[in-house]
């Protein structure tokens, strides 16, 4: 894939055009990952209807790939079912902006992270383990 | 995206100006002789060589022989660090810098622990600055060398350099200042600065990349970091590199004829570009001392955003800054010389440095401003660290 | 003297080639960003860089991020040197070399001596050859950095490397070369030469001047020479010198597409030259390998007179060589690679070394045979050390 | 001085069109100085009459300083007396020659050197001391 930058055409492209940018109001789930000391912090909010995430938002404070993966998961798993989503790993997501950075895997990671603090939220709140 | 680029990144480097690429260009194309060869070839090299370095030392107020020619800021820095550690290590292993130098003279002096000696790291007030007193109670009868930058090359900060080696001189210990930000872009002179070493580099100064110069005050005495050949009286082998040398005169040639008007000129435009910011966008604060700074830098962190997304989409209006250092750009911690400042982490992160040069225009500042607000605005709206009633 | 000037001394330095100086010239206008920075003026910069990179590494046969880009041979062989030896101090303190090597390798390792390393100095044969069972004698279980030249700048000899590289691996120790002579005009292939680190200058083969590199086998562990930021991952801290690596790129691919023509074309006048002067030229001998060396290096010894009186008459007449190799030739001692070699010390005082370049024609090197004879004989008639029956 | 390389342009006189070179033939006195081995040997021989030096010719072994300090010093000290040719000091050779680069100025001391033994020679085969 080109390069036009630190990041390939797709990575900026999440980067310019974030996809589900923004807060749901009334979420099934909010999860975060990341801290601010280090730079990155990813919050994620779902709506969940049949086991099925309807609808979901990203606010990320971070790197321009910290906001292109963000960008990027909300698309995998808008409309998929909640164990699908789970099946979605962090190289899935590098993989779908056509590759990261190495030093650039860790928002990878914490997208996929801040997706899974989101499920888990879902799940207590309706108290499942 | 059509627009005339804006380059605003000039203490990473500079544009080689046009004067020192026509300077260069004989060099290169005809009079390619080493000048250390005997042949014609080699004296017009020679004669080259022995101009810019006579030029270059009236320029600091230093003498020629005093002025060795290196590749770099960064080689300067190791090979005076090291040099003097080395050649004095049986008077003492101790040496005093700031926490806030370049990592040309951290990392040379976190190898120099390595190696056996200690090293304090000074900390600085809340606009960058060295106290001369904590300098005068860090020395003990190990001191060898203190090594204190002149201009900060992240948040401008000029440092006491005159104070601090008046202490050195009290105390006999050798007295380095890492001037790469500084040289070409504020007066320099090394009996009023009261230095025995100085680094520079020509890329700072719209000089070629590559060529630097290492001064050495006569009877300094330094174990070289480069041996070999007798070049340069014994204290850095290597074929020199005569365009470039001839390029490095040719800057400081330029730099003494525009120093002054540039120097005003920048800081009025750097003054407007702080302030329009400030007014523009909220949560905003400005890096580095008001008035001891060098007349390029402009420093400034915007609340809630995280610099990369800031350079990127400036990136993408075609001007250039910087989040940090340029050499750590790609590095995740924040900058040890916000850090050192008391910049909140968070904060540091979303920090830019907009560095102006001779190239730099009103109608570039202009630009800056008028784009600014909108691309902060953007991203505060996607994070998480904005309170609603925070976002500008 | 309006004669066009010949230059027969391109193992000190070689013009830079036209193409090349075509190549640097962007990078010294337009594009003139820090290879470092994240924007777009950077990443140009990085592209060119890293496309130098690439070419030069498939020309010996490297994978790119096993390049280091240096200021030039001397830097190269500094950093290796002292890089492997601290790197493994743990393990051993004993190096092997030449006794026939450059300064920067032969400094460097006197350099080490005082710093508590061993250093054995390996005698040559006649030819100036290194016996690679001499190598294998002087290993011992302290051994931790074998380092021999590929080709010898003073009488082109080219070392056994392969022979040696492969005793090296056996004895698990590192093994360096001095590629400096020989890079870009006999081939070169990292594997085949068993190497795990090896030093050029870009100068030598027609590239500008403040540029090398130092290849570094994937698996070799280096301390830095320059400390600070984070270029060359983090093997070579300093900005990079774009246009210098860029033309360097070029002159690479320059010698990969005229090296093997150009080396038989040399090599036929230089032969010429040698043959000529022998024939010419009473008591003179001809110094170095007759068949292992460099194509175009010619170096002989003139009975009965001095070198510099040799080189400045022929500077009188616009032609240039040398007595030793550049860097030494303002010293009064005689080479110690012609000592090494068993010249008798009045002979080497009266060598010359002749080395040709892509620009040297047959023409010139007729007109050379032609002004050698008179200019030998005319000295000789003042020397005290010429019996009278002797002077040809 | 102008220098047009590493010698001005008086020194590459010398060396150029060196004054009183060869050997007298059946000379009052000859001298040496210097050694192969360190790359600079000079002769001076001398013919005098009346202590004064009527003739002398040098042959050097040399660099270019040595040929021109050589031929420098015989021309100074041709029809001198013998006390007048033992003042002329290494250092009056070389601001003759309008000055020596540093490393060369042992050349000078050479070319007094000779001088002195050719001197000293004559006055053994006078027997005088
Ligand atoms: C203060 C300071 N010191 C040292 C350096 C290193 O200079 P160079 O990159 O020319 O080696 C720089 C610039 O990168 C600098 O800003
Ligand atoms: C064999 C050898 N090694 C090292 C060097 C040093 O190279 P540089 O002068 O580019 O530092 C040279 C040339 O001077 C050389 O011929």
């Amino acid at each position: 894939m080109r390069q036009t930058g630190p990041y390939n055409e797709k990575v900026m492209d999440h980067f310019r055009n974030p996809r589900n940018a923004g807060e749901l109001e009334n979420p099934s789930g909010i999860g975060t990952a990341g801290n601010p000391v280090c730079g990155d912090i990813m919050e994620i909010s779902i709506r969940i209807e049949d086991e099925v995430i309807k609808d979901i938002r990203f606010r990320t404070f971070g790197c321009g790939a910290a906001i292109a993966t963000s960008s990027m998961v909300t698309e995998l798993v808008k409309n998929k079912t909640i164990d699908e989503a789970l099946a979605v790993s962090n190289r899935a997501v590098a993989e779908a902006l056509g590759g990261l950075p190495p030093v650039k895997m860790h928002c990878s990671v914490l997208a996929e992270e801040a997706l899974r603090s989101a499920i888990d939220d879902f799940r207590r709140r309706q108290g499942k383990p | 995206m059509n627009m005339k680029p804006i380059y605003l990144d000039h203490a990473a480097t500079t544009p080689t100006a046009p004067e020192v690429v026509q300077a260069m260009l004989p060099y290169l194309e005809g009079t390619y002789g080493n000048a250390s060869s005997l042949h014609s070839f080699g004296r017009e090299a020679k004669t080259a060589v022995e101009t810019a370095r006579g030029r270059i030392a009236s320029f600091m107020n230093a003498r020629p022989e005093e002025i060795v020619f290196t590749s770099g800021g960064t080689e300067s820095d190791n090979f005076i660090i090291k040099g003097i550690a080395l050649s004095r290590k049986d008077r003492g292993n101790h040496i005093i810098t700031s926490s806030i130098e370049h990592h040309a003279v951290l990392e040379t002096c976190g190898f120099l622990r390595k190696q056996g000696f200690s090293v304090s790291f000074l900390p600085v007030d809340s606009n960058g600055l060295v106290n001369p007193d904590d300098v005068k109670k860090a020395i003990t009868n190990k001191t060898i060398l203190i090594t204190v930058m002149h201009g900060n090359n992240e948040i401008g900060t000029i440092e006491p350099v005159a104070e601090i080696g008046s202490i050195a001189r009290e105390h006999g210990v050798a007295f380095h200042t890492d001037a790469v930000q500084t040289f070409g872009h504020v007066p320099i002179d090394v009996d009023e600065l009261k230095v025995d070493c100085l680094s520079a580099s020509a890329h700072k100064l719209h000089g070629p990349k590559g060529v630097g110069l290492a001064y050495i005050r006569t009877g300094t005495k330094i174990t070289p970091l480069l041996h070999g050949g007798d070049q340069e009286k014994r204290r850095r082998a290597s074929t020199l590199n005569v365009p470039g040398i001839v390029g490095f005169g040719r800057a400081v040639d330029l730099a003494g004829t525009e120093m002054h008007a540039e120097s005003s000129r920048q800081s009025a435009l750097r003054d407007r570009l702080m302030e329009g910011l400030l007014a523009e966008i909220n949560d905003t604060r400005i890096n580095g001392h008001p008035i001891r700074r060098l007349p390029n830098n402009a420093n400034l962190s915007f609340a809630f955003v995280e610099g990369e997304g800031l350079l990127l989409s400036l990136d993408m209006e075609g001007i250039a800054v910087s989040t940090g250092s340029a050499c750590t750009s790609s590095s995740l911690e924040p900058s040890h010389v916000l850090s050192a400042i008391g910049v909140p982490v968070e904060l540091a992160h979303g920090s830019l440095r907009f560095t102006l040069g001779r190239d730099t225009t009103r109608e570039d500042i202009e630009r800056v401003l008028r784009v600014m607000p909108g691309i902060v605005h953007r991203l505060r709206a996607m994070s998480p660290l904005a309170r609603k009633g925070a976002i500008s």
